[in-house]
């Protein structure tokens, strides 16, 4: 094996550099000048996003417990996309308020280290380093959730998430455990899957463990209590990169490692996916707070993801990465409108947003076009990527599930117009008053405004994305 | 030149400059223009039209101005624009009503750049709506047109706006997840006979789809686009939405918006699935002359002029349904006269009525009285819409009724029989509806002191009216160009059945 | 010969229409006087140009009368089916003209001087243009859909002179009534219009009355005639409908009720429009389709139109006996000369002297314009003057209105029959043709035809003898403006007689000669005379015999003074049944059932929202054990139900 | 390979563990003690690894190794949770799970 092969690895090496490159700069860095420590963890941040980008060879590492293809690639530079726009827009208020708690650099390292374990998780080739992944990512994001120390809400979200993601992973290993034992091995490339009970049961226990993670339901009940407690940048990170993540391995999962179970996982995400979107959109209706509406918001999303998987082929996988994709962009938006309100006034709920349109337009713009894109509305992206998802599961004639699955998109717009009516119908004495955005939070809204608006638009970037995910059946 | 897209590309350019706009002033200025240049453009495309039609007949090609091009390759989705006769109408009808809407609204106090932003946003996807030939682009359209009527009737509505701004969106949007299945349903059995999948609706009213696939979603469109047309029983949407709505939004929103509906269910609906619609069509026939007398009868009792014209839409829009689904020639030609028809008259009665409430501040009949004497011009023209819409000849109403008459009478069977019949009888229901209005509204004393000094009607007003008035005694008048090339254009329509 | 400028005839009102309607506002009054009786004039010349060309120059080839036709396509329904527009002369669409003219110059003329000084001056006069253009494209139509769309026309002008007065609240109604049960028959001869064009293929006129074709079971016309509609053939059916449409506009009991009330309008217009020509309309329309009535199915159709027409004669000249307001009395008794004149369209036959029937209807039709206009604008001139239209207020006035008093007495004559006024030719000729073929119709005509000489002079002896009243100012006679067509129509309702009309009309369109039938004759004076004398005797001179025979007769008095309760109980049916248990439950149930299926549907879903809420309870033990549960079910479902 | 012991009774005895975990997760009233039961669990998993890689697939040692990262994680799980339970325990002065109610439904 030659040194240069770990290269494959670019992604995941220049993370931990500059993860390391931070340790390094809080020491040197003077009481003073912690505040730039922020600046230097975005622009480090960015550079790696930069390199990410770069073209990178398929191949695989460690007799295929790592591997990297076309896609992943891609969809890694997609999360280091959606984490800069994270960073950008939590900018503010890590200088403000973190910085001078000392703990700016702890929180970078967390975030890094988090999406690191993200990175393994989709580039996994076996169990083994999907576990290690899977709770790289999980546990320093616990320790963001809970990092407002100060804050009883914040512990509460760390303790219910880590008690919970414990008993998810319990679980979901105790499934590892039957495969390992019906197939005979942990590697991907080696397990012979076959429909027996025993499988099975593995099957959809470990199911359960990831479907915790993109909150689907039943699995979802930690996540409203947990975003509504975290720091909204990491809610965001939460309901935004790690759950895409997820659903991202998720499919990766079933459209090669457990093929075989195909007439059973159909059944099952056809079952869940209802159930996820009308758990999520009923539940939604009635939130005042905006990160546990958002929460919801986004538990019914995942379920329509799950449409996607519908369709085991070339279709669905680009369906569901161009929905997540889009996903990134409009929740990043609605999450950056809600920080970008909340670190000005601390106002979170609903009825603070009354009038909002008369004093702070542009912001309540991107807020608009965000859950329009999130509602999926034309002209916005993600009426394109739930149409294309809608298509995915209608290819293989699950007309009714689509309907439903209409139905409860127009459910959705009703929450999302509450919100709407808040900031444009509504007029207040007491709105809230014109501030002025900083640039870095300037800029991570922009981005996001730019995603949402091109990328349903611009068609090549989703035959591009056609074209890749082909490589999806070659993990 | 592609001389279609430029009815999408000037009303986002006038948008877009529009956000430019720094007051009221400034704002219905650029909106004005935007307004002209599509009334010009609309035109403009109905003598190219002649003039193309003429060289290029409609069995060779029922589309003219065909433009291609290709946007997401692997589904097959194409922008693809194009017109026969019936868009076209629609088209001059959208151009007319969007530039009376600016017209009315010249005096906007909230927000006024928003207004017209959101109010050329919604006419950009009406427009894009009629010239689309492929579905994807369609549905596309469809919904940019419907999404802005919830901040116009949301910021600029009165009385329960909030409440009446969410139940249409959220009926119009529960539609469309019907549309939208069906329209998937259509794709994806538009390759029965071994072509590629396609949302080119030209190129799927070639191929046969199965009947049992027919039979499925003809029901889920044909509702999906009906629910716009404000098909019974799904027309609640419908009084409260322009009860609540400001002028300009209720004039283009039953003026062209619903006229969405009708256009869809024949464009796609019918075209597409002309099995389906053969078999489902006594289904939807009692639906929809339900809706036509049902209407009527209802807007009998209401007071407020606003109901009475919903209801009113919905009698005249359920007999667009009724003639559609009457499967002829003469009867779809009257059902598109009739949504053009009816596309005028009810613009102009919201006009009026909007320019009755700014200055009594009341909707109430039963509260007015003697109008003719303080406002004659205003209640002039409200008798000659009124005499419009209850079919009379001389405008464009008769003109549709007794195409659709004529249209459903071909049909020998009792059932068709009783239906036409029972459709026919609204004439008369219309008829005491109207007069109702008339004899307490206009005519009859004064019942308010303050009202005998009611401002006179303004410039702006005035040439709204006008703007609206022309082409429904001009249609009613001589109708022959106009029903000739509609006519024409049905031809590749009657061939699927 | 060219007919084609006959176009003209009732172009140029709309254009006088479209100039007054368009500055109603801004012209004044004299101007748009003198606009509308021009226009009217050039209209009426033109008119009797083309009457004097068609009967005396070009109209007959080889005896008989010709058929011009003149067209445009106006829209096309199917490859074969289309509205055409455009003009047919033939000669009862001539004999229209010319009484339209003649009536419409009249009441332009007369108006000048009675709405003098009215403030919507020019608006009724827009309004009497617009009518009188509807009222040539009716007469002049060359198929049965633009008679259709003309005869809408006519009801709309017919609304708005009736509601002209908008500010009376009965004015209002009465125009509103007037249209929508004119507007109610209308739905049937729609129906009737539409059933013709669709199993005879064609709505032209020319083409549907040909006998030829009519009487050839194989001709396009005629090989539907099988086709069974409730009962009927297809085509009788139509027939029937077509006639309601007539009905309603002609006031033929049930749908007369609009009638009298129509009287609210301004006095020439009940002249012009509910007297002399658009309630005729509905006579011209049956006569306009005589041959098609005559020869369907054996004429079935036409005797329905000839008992319609005979029963509203009588009803509606007994209740003619008791009213006191002096236009309705005019209006009952217009509608019982209509009945005169549908019944006998109804007992005619068709070719020679068996379409006597025929002739006298047009006959009649075309005196009855002139002698019922007169005794409108006379009645006008008496309102004028006495500032009232009821019969109490007024007596004596024979003093003060010489000229109105006697050109009212000689069009009651006419009107009584009597000798040698105009009236008593034409119903002569009815009277004679009802003897050859009815004679139920024959009796019935002949009582209303005495009844009608009672009730008129009832009328007349009330108005300009009897008693003086007191007035609040002395009433003195109308200007020249009024009086002058005040005595042209007396002239011409004295001598109109003579015109030998059958020369000219006739359903074959072959001229024949009539003679006065002596016997018949001498029936109709006597029981006329006799009529008169009652009327004298009880009128004349305030007597109490009036009263002594109203208590007499009292039960029989109520219901004729309340015209048999017919409007009531179409106030019952429209009032407490359409409105009350109709359309307001209707409205009722939009607004609860329909919407509120539609809010529950929103409703429920917030509510569930609202019940499932528990679930989220925030211990994360319960958020474990749903977890887990979901596990072992997804796991149960899974394996044990699914494999 | 423990003589006289089948896999099915190693693969019961963990089973039960696992489960014991999860009673102990839904009914202690400690925030400690639902963290205790959660180690259960690991435990049980990590037990079946080693048991199936021992008596199923002897020649590899997957098993084994997962088992050694499943310790290692669970230690620093443990970690994570035990400070923030202390965390919470200085913000409220008490360790129980009905502390962590407060935001809901």
């Amino acid at each position: 094996m030659d040194f240069s092969s770990l290269l494959l690895m670019r992604h995941e090496f220049v993370l931990l550099a500059i993860l390391l490159l931070m340790i390094v700069a809080e020491i040197f860095v003077s009481e003073k000048n912690k505040k730039n420590l922020v600046n230097l963890g975005i622009v480090l941040f960015a550079i790696h996003t930069a390199i990410g980008l770069l073209p990178l060879t398929e191949g695989t590492l460690f007799g295929g417990m790592y591997k990297t293809t076309v896609l992943t690639h891609f969809f890694k530079s997609v999360l280091n996309i959606g984490v800069l726009i994270l960073l950008l827009q939590s900018g503010d208020w890590l200088r403000d308020k973190v910085a001078n708690q000392n703990k700016a650099t702890e929180f970078f390292m967390l975030i890094f280290s988090s999406l690191l374990g993200l990175f393994y998780m989709i580039s996994a080739g076996d169990f083994l380093m999907f576990y290690i992944g899977l709770e790289l990512s999980t546990l320093p994001i616990t320790a963001l959730v809970a990092y407002e120390s100060l804050k009883q809400k914040s512990s509460e979200a760390g303790i219910k998430l880590i008690l919970s993601a414990a008993l998810a992973s319990g679980t979901s290993l105790f499934g590892i455990t039957m495969m390992y034992a019906t197939s005979g091995s942990l590697y991907f490339d080696l397990m012979t899957i076959t429909a027996d009970n025993l499988t099975i049961l593995g099957f959809l226990m470990f199911f359960a463990g990831l479907a915790f993670k993109i909150s689907l339901a039943p699995f979802h009940f930690w996540t409203a209590d947990v975003y509504e407690g975290a720091p909204i940048s990491v809610a965001s990170y939460l309901s935004v990169i790690s759950k895409g993540a997820a659903a991202f391995v998720l499919m990766i999962l079933l459209f090669t490692l457990f093929r075989p179970l195909e007439s059973i996982w159909i059944n099952l995400m056809y079952v869940i996916a209802l159930l996820t979107m009308f758990i999520g959109n009923l539940f939604a209706i009635r939130q005042q707070n905006l990160k546990r509406f958002l929460a919801f918001s986004s538990i019914a999303q995942a379920g329509f993801i799950l449409l996607g998987l519908l369709s085991v082929d070339q279709l669905g996988a680009t369906t569901v990465i161009y929905f997540v994709m889009i996903y990134v962009f409009s929740n990043l938006g609605a999450f950056g409108v809600v920080q970008a309100i909340s670190n000005a006034t601390g106002k979170e709920e609903i009825g603070d947003y009354d009038g909002l349109y008369r004093t702070n337009p542009l912001l309540s713009l991107v807020m608009l076009l965000a859950l329009f894109s999130l509602a999926g509305i034309p002209p916005v992206a993600g009426f394109f990527g739930k149409f294309f998802l809608f298509m995915a599961a209608a290819s293989k004639g699950y007309y009714l599930l689509v309907f439903l699955a209409v139905v409860n998109v127009t459910i959705s717009l009703y929450y999302y117009l509450l919100v709407v009516r808040a900031m444009f119908l509504r007029k207040s004495d007491t709105a809230i008053p014109y501030f002025k955005s900083k640039p870095m939070m300037k800029l991570g809204l922009i981005i996001t405004v730019v995603g949402i608006l091109s990328i349903g638009l611009y068609a090549p970037l989703y035959d591009y994305l056609f074209e890749i995910s082909n490589s999806i059946f070659k993990l | 030149m592609d001389i279609l897209s430029l009815f999408v590309i000037v009303p986002v350019l006038t948008v877009l400059i529009l956000v430019f706009a720094k007051d009221l002033k400034q704002a219905r200025t650029i909106a004005l223009i935007g307004g002209l240049v599509q009334l010009g453009m609309a035109v403009n495309l109905l003598f190219e039209y002649f003039k193309e039609r003429a060289l290029v007949p409609t069995s060779e090609s029922p589309m003219l101005f065909v433009k291609d091009y290709i946007w997401f390759e692997n589904f097959n989705i194409h922008y693809t624009i194009g017109v026969d006769g019936i868009s076209v109408a629609m088209l001059i009808l959208t151009s007319i009503v969007v530039l009376a809407g600016v017209f009315i609204s010249w005096k906007i106090k909230d927000l006024p750049k928003e207004f017209f932003v959101s109010l050329i946003v919604l006419a950009t996807g009406v427009y894009g709506f009629f010239i689309s030939i492929d579905l994807f682009t369609m549905f596309i359209f469809y919904e940019i047109a419907v999404i802005p009527m919830y901040l116009l009737i949301g910021i600029w509505g009165s009385g329960p706006r909030e409440y009446s701004a969410m139940k249409l969106t959220l009926m119009l949007m529960g539609a469309s997840a019907l549309l939208l299945v069906g329209i998937l349903g259509i794709y994806f059995n538009s390759n029965a006979d071994g072509g590629a999948l396609t949302f080119n609706i030209l190129e799927i009213a070639k191929v046969n789809i199965p009947f049992e696939a027919q039979k499925l979603f003809f029901p889920l469109t044909f509702i999906g686009f009906a629910v716009l047309g404000a098909l019974f029983p799904f027309h609640t949407w419908s009084p409260d939405g322009h009860a609540s709505a400001p002028t300009a939004v209720s004039m283009l929103h039953a003026g062209v918006l619903m006229k969405l509906g009708g256009y869809g269910i024949f464009r796609v609906a019918m075209y597409l699935l002309p099995l389906g619609a053969i078999d489902w069509s006594w289904f939807f026939i009692i639906l929809a002359v339900i809706g036509v007398v049902y209407g009527a009868l209802a807007a009998i009792r209401q007071n407020d002029l606003k109901y009475i014209n919903a209801y009113s839409s919905v009698s005249h829009l359920g007999m667009v349904l009724v003639a559609l689904l009457m499967l002829n020639k003469t009867a779809w030609n009257g059902a598109i006269l009739q949504s053009l028809s009816h596309g005028f008259m009810t613009a102009l009665f919201f006009a009026l009525i909007g320019m009755i409430y700014e200055r009594t501040h009341t909707r109430d009949i039963q509260k007015l009285g003697g109008l003719l004497k303080v406002l004659p011009f205003i209640s002039a023209v409200y008798i000659i819409g009124g005499m419009a819409s209850l079919g009379l000849p001389g405008f464009s109403g008769f003109v549709a009724e007794m195409n659709i008459f004529v249209g459903a009478f071909q049909h020998q069977d009792l059932f068709h029989r009783v239906a036409t019949i029972a459709t026919i009888s609204a004439i008369v229901v219309t008829a005491v509806y109207i007069l109702r209005v008339v004899g307490i509204m206009l005519m009859g004393p004064i019942k308010n002191e303050e009202f005998n000094d009611l401002p006179p009607s303004t410039w702006f007003e005035r040439y709204g009216l006008y703007l609206l008035l022309i082409p429904i005694i001009g249609m009613g008048m001589a109708p022959l160009w106009l029903s000739d090339m509609i006519l024409d254009s049905l031809t590749p329509f009657i061939a699927r059945f | 010969m060219d007919f084609t400028y006959t176009i003209l005839i009732p172009l140029i009102p709309l254009a006088v229409f479209l100039i007054l309607g368009l500055n109603a506002l801004k012209i004044k009054e004299n101007v748009a006087g003198i606009v509308g009786v021009l226009g009217l004039l050039a209209s009426t010349i033109l008119s009797f140009y083309t009457a004097f060309q068609y009967f005396f120059k070009v109209g007959k080839v080889d005896g008989v009368y010709q058929t011009f036709v003149e067209k445009t396509t106006w829209m096309n329904f199917t490859d074969t089916l289309a509205i055409d527009m455009g003009v047919l002369i033939d000669p009862i669409s001539v004999m229209m003209l010319v009484v339209v003219s003649t009536i419409s110059l009249m009441v332009h003329l007369y108006s000048r001087g009675y709405m003098h000084g009215d403030q919507g001056f020019t608006r009724f006069f827009a309004y009497l243009s617009l009518f009188s253009f509807s009222m040539y494209g009716l007469v002049l139509a060359t198929n049965l859909f633009q008679i259709y769309i003309f005869w809408e026309l006519v009801g709309v002008s017919s609304f708005l002179l009736i509601g002209y007065y908008y500010t009376k609240p009965s004015a209002i109604a009465a125009s509103k009534k007037a249209f929508i049960v004119t507007r109610f028959a209308d739905f049937g001869f729609l129906v009737g219009v539409i059933m013709i064009g669709f199993y005879t293929g064609t709505f032209d006129f020319v083409t549907l009355n040909d006998p030829i074709a009519l009487q050839d079971t194989a001709s396009p016309i005629m090989q539907n005639i099988g086709v069974t509609f409730m009962g009927f053939s297809v085509i009788t059916t139509a027939l029937v409908l077509i006639f309601v449409g007539g009905a309603g506009k002609s006031a033929m009991f049930p749908l007369h009720i609009w009638l009298p009330d129509a009287m609210e309008g301004p006095t020439p217009v009940s002249a012009l429009i509910h007297a002399a020509t658009m309630v005729v309309a509905g006579v011209y329309l049956v006569a306009r389709l005589f041959p098609m009535f005559h020869f369907i199915e054996g004429g079935i159709a036409l005797e329905v139109v000839a008992y319609v027409g005979g029963f509203s004669s009588l009803i509606a000249a007994v209740i003619a006996l008791t009213q006191y307001d002096i236009k309705r009395i005019l209006a009952f008794s217009t509608m019982s000369q209509i009945g005169y004149m549908m019944m006998a369209l109804g007992i005619s036959g068709y070719g020679g002297v068996e379409g006597l029937g025929f002739t006298a209807s047009m006959f009649h039709l075309f005196t009855h314009a002139m002698f019922k206009a007169l005794l409108f604008l006379g009645a006008g001139s008496v309102i004028h003057a006495v500032h009232s239209n009821v019969l109490q207020d007024m007596g004596g006035l024979r003093k003060y209105m010489p000229i109105t008093n006697i050109t009212f007495l000689i069009a009651a004559l006419a009107i009584a029959g009597v000798p040698p006024f105009a009236g008593f030719f034409s119903k002569d000729e009815i009277l004679a043709a009802a003897y050859e073929s009815n004679q139920l119709l024959f009796w019935v005509e002949w009582i209303v035809a005495g009844l009608t000489a009672f009730y008129m002079f009832r009328l007349y002896f009330g108005i300009f003898w009897g008693k003086e009243r007191v007035y609040k100012h002395a009433p003195h006679e109308s200007p020249l403006s009024m009086t002058l067509p005040l005595m042209f129509l007396a002239v011409v309702s004295a001598i109109a007689g003579l015109v030998p009309f059958s020369q000219f009309v006739s359903p074959d369109l072959v001229g024949y000669t009539t003679h006065i039938h002596m016997d018949i004759a001498a029936m109709s004076v006597g029981i006329g005379v006799l009529g008169i004398a009652i009327a004298w005797i009880m009128y004349k001179k305030e007597t109490t015999i009036a009263d002594k025979i109203t208590s007499a007769f009292g039960f029989f008095y109520k219901w004729t003074y309340n015209k048999f309760y017919i409007d009531e109980l179409y106030l019952f049916i429209t009032r407490q049944i359409i409105f009350k248990r109709i359309a307001q439950p209707f409205a009722w149930f939009d607004k609860n059932v329909v919407d509120g299926t539609m809010n529950l549907i929103g409703n429920t879903t917030v509510d569930i929202s609202k019940k499932i809420k528990g679930a989220q309870s925030g211990k994360v033990q319960d958020y474990a054990f749903a977890f887990i549960s979901g596990v072992v079910i997804v796991i149960m479902v899974f394996i044990y139900f699914m494999n | 390979m423990i003589p006289g012991v089948t896999i099915y009774e190693i693969l019961t005895v963990t089973t039960l563990l696992f489960f014991i975990g999860v009673y102990g997760f839904v009914t202690r009233k400690n925030l400690i003690s639902i963290l205790l039961s959660v180690e259960l669990m690991l435990n049980a998993v990590a037990i079946n690894f080693v048991a199936i890689n021992k008596y199923l697939y002897p020649d590899m040692l997957e098993g084994v190794y997962f088992s050694v990262f499943i310790i290692a994680v669970a230690a620093a799980e443990t970690a994570l949770a035990i400070s923030i339970i202390i965390n919470l325990y200085r913000l409220v002065t008490s360790v129980d799970v009905n502390v962590t109610e407060t935001m809901k439904h």
